[in-house]
């Protein structure tokens, strides 16, 4: 398989997180996932762009960047954006911790559940950058990690 | 997303076909919650989610918002038609341990009459 | 509807062919477009990628870049390489002119017949841009230009 | 894609499902070609499109390649269950002029009979 990439950035519009569901389903499929894998990618991306709806950009739009690549049998997602920022990342990855009370706090608990490789960059004001990856799970022989569960 | 509702005795039938994501959630709150503002018999909520074809933490967040509300008059959720995926979603989220899930809309009506 | 954009980059794989399909597909179906007229923009796109990834860059992978938004219902579909480029871009258009002849010189026609808009800008050794531009035909009376056909 | 061929007499039947493209269009001609080289009986041949989601000119002109072929040694190919949106590129490409159109597989081997 050779190496890939695709390189996106739209505003935080909430209907632009279907679509980035929508690539990251149609660039992922050309890795072997199995439709269950395709659906925790797509559930994974949906909670990240989410956030940069939600959390990132609460009163305007602002830019999301998301890159897809593919090396050596392992898709990389990354999510970045130039909004708010995350103060504590670690208490933001606990289940139920949320800054809104409407929402769950289940985001960050969903990518890191549904990838094998969850990593989050933040600095206050500035942008926060999310870095997933995941590989077919009948590959997973050859790659160089095991899974996180 | 498409979302109907049907009532049968003290229970609402919610029906969804499409995504339950960020933008549709809102839409899935204020049908429901509308119904249950407008009809004072409504105890119990069943889910058909058999036509959902995604859901993630902000569709999740809306059922437990409506799974609390009813819970405080005694009421509670169900859910039929779920398939595996949505399942372990439901799991990961703890909802599985507040929802019931019956193969299908007779399954489900049975119960709540308990 | 709210304006709205997507910028993406990839390389001028031939797999990126199908992605670039869909994401169009995907993107266009904010605005009320019919069935047919999805596929006639995924049509479009399928030929001006096309046409990157054989003509632009004949003999190893270079950069494509697709630019879509949507203002005022009208879609544009911007497909930009940094490739070989055209020399006579009006006997391009010329259907059955085509520099290869597996092929049949068609991709410029279809993009023609099947958007509202089409333009065409190259520079040999440097590259080619290309712009289309598309409105769904109900709602015809608001837009400012009249169907090309 | 997915390409499944058939003979029937000297009639080639070719089934094609998912999309012809850049991508899928030498598959097609690699399939096609190595039946024709292989049974020097055929003379016609039958595409069956019902299955068909995409077809580009990178489709169309592997399509025209092989009508060229066969029709050297006059033979001509039709095509059945074409949609709309099929019909309409292949009229385009002015591929409609060579290519006969029928309803289905019945209709297309009675008239390569004739
Ligand atoms: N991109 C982001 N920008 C700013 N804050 C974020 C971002 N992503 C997550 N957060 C913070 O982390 C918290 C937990 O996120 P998450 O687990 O997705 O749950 P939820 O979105 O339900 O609150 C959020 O409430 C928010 O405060
Ligand atoms: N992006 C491009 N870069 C370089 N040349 C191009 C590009 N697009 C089109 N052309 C030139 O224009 C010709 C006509 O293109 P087209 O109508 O798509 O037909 P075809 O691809 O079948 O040749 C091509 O044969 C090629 O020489």
């Amino acid at each position: 398989m050779a190496n890939n990439y695709l390189k996106l950035e739209f505003p935080s519009l909430p209907e632009n997180v279907g679509l980035a569901r929508a690539v990251v389903a149609a660039f992922a499929a050309h890795l072997e996932f199995t439709l269950a894998e395709i659906e925790e990618i797509r559930v994974a991306v949906s909670e990240a762009v989410s956030n940069c709806v939600i959390h990132a950009y609460p009163d305007k739009a602002g830019v999301i960047q998301l890159e897809l690549s593919i090396h050596a049998d392992i898709l990389s997602i990354q999510v970045k954006d130039f909004g708010k920022g995350i103060i504590d990342i670690e208490q933001a990855k606990q289940a139920t911790f949320s800054t809104d009370p409407e929402r769950m706090g289940l985001g960050l608990v969903f990518m890191e559940s549904f990838m094998n490789h969850l990593q989050i960059q933040s600095i206050p004001l500035q942008g926060t950058t999310v870095v997933m990856k995941k590989h077919p799970e009948r590959g997973l022989a050859d790659a160089g990690f095991s899974r996180s569960s | 997303m498409l979302i109907q509702t049907e009532r049968v005795g003290a229970n609402l039938i919610v029906t969804v076909e499409g995504e339950l994501d960020l933008v549709t959630s809102p839409t899935f709150r204020e049908v429901v919650d509308g119904k249950l503002n407008h009809y004072d018999a409504i105890k119990h909520l069943i889910l058909d989610l058999k036509k959902v074809e995604f859901i993630d933490s902000s569709g999740l967040g809306v059922i437990l918002g409506r799974f609390r509300r009813l819970n405080q008059l005694g009421g509670k959720i169900s859910a039929i038609h779920v398939s595996d995926q949505i399942k372990r979603v439901l799991q990961l989220s703890g909802l599985l341990k507040v929802i019931e899930i019956y193969d299908d809309r007779h399954g489900a009506l049975e119960n709540s009459w308990r």
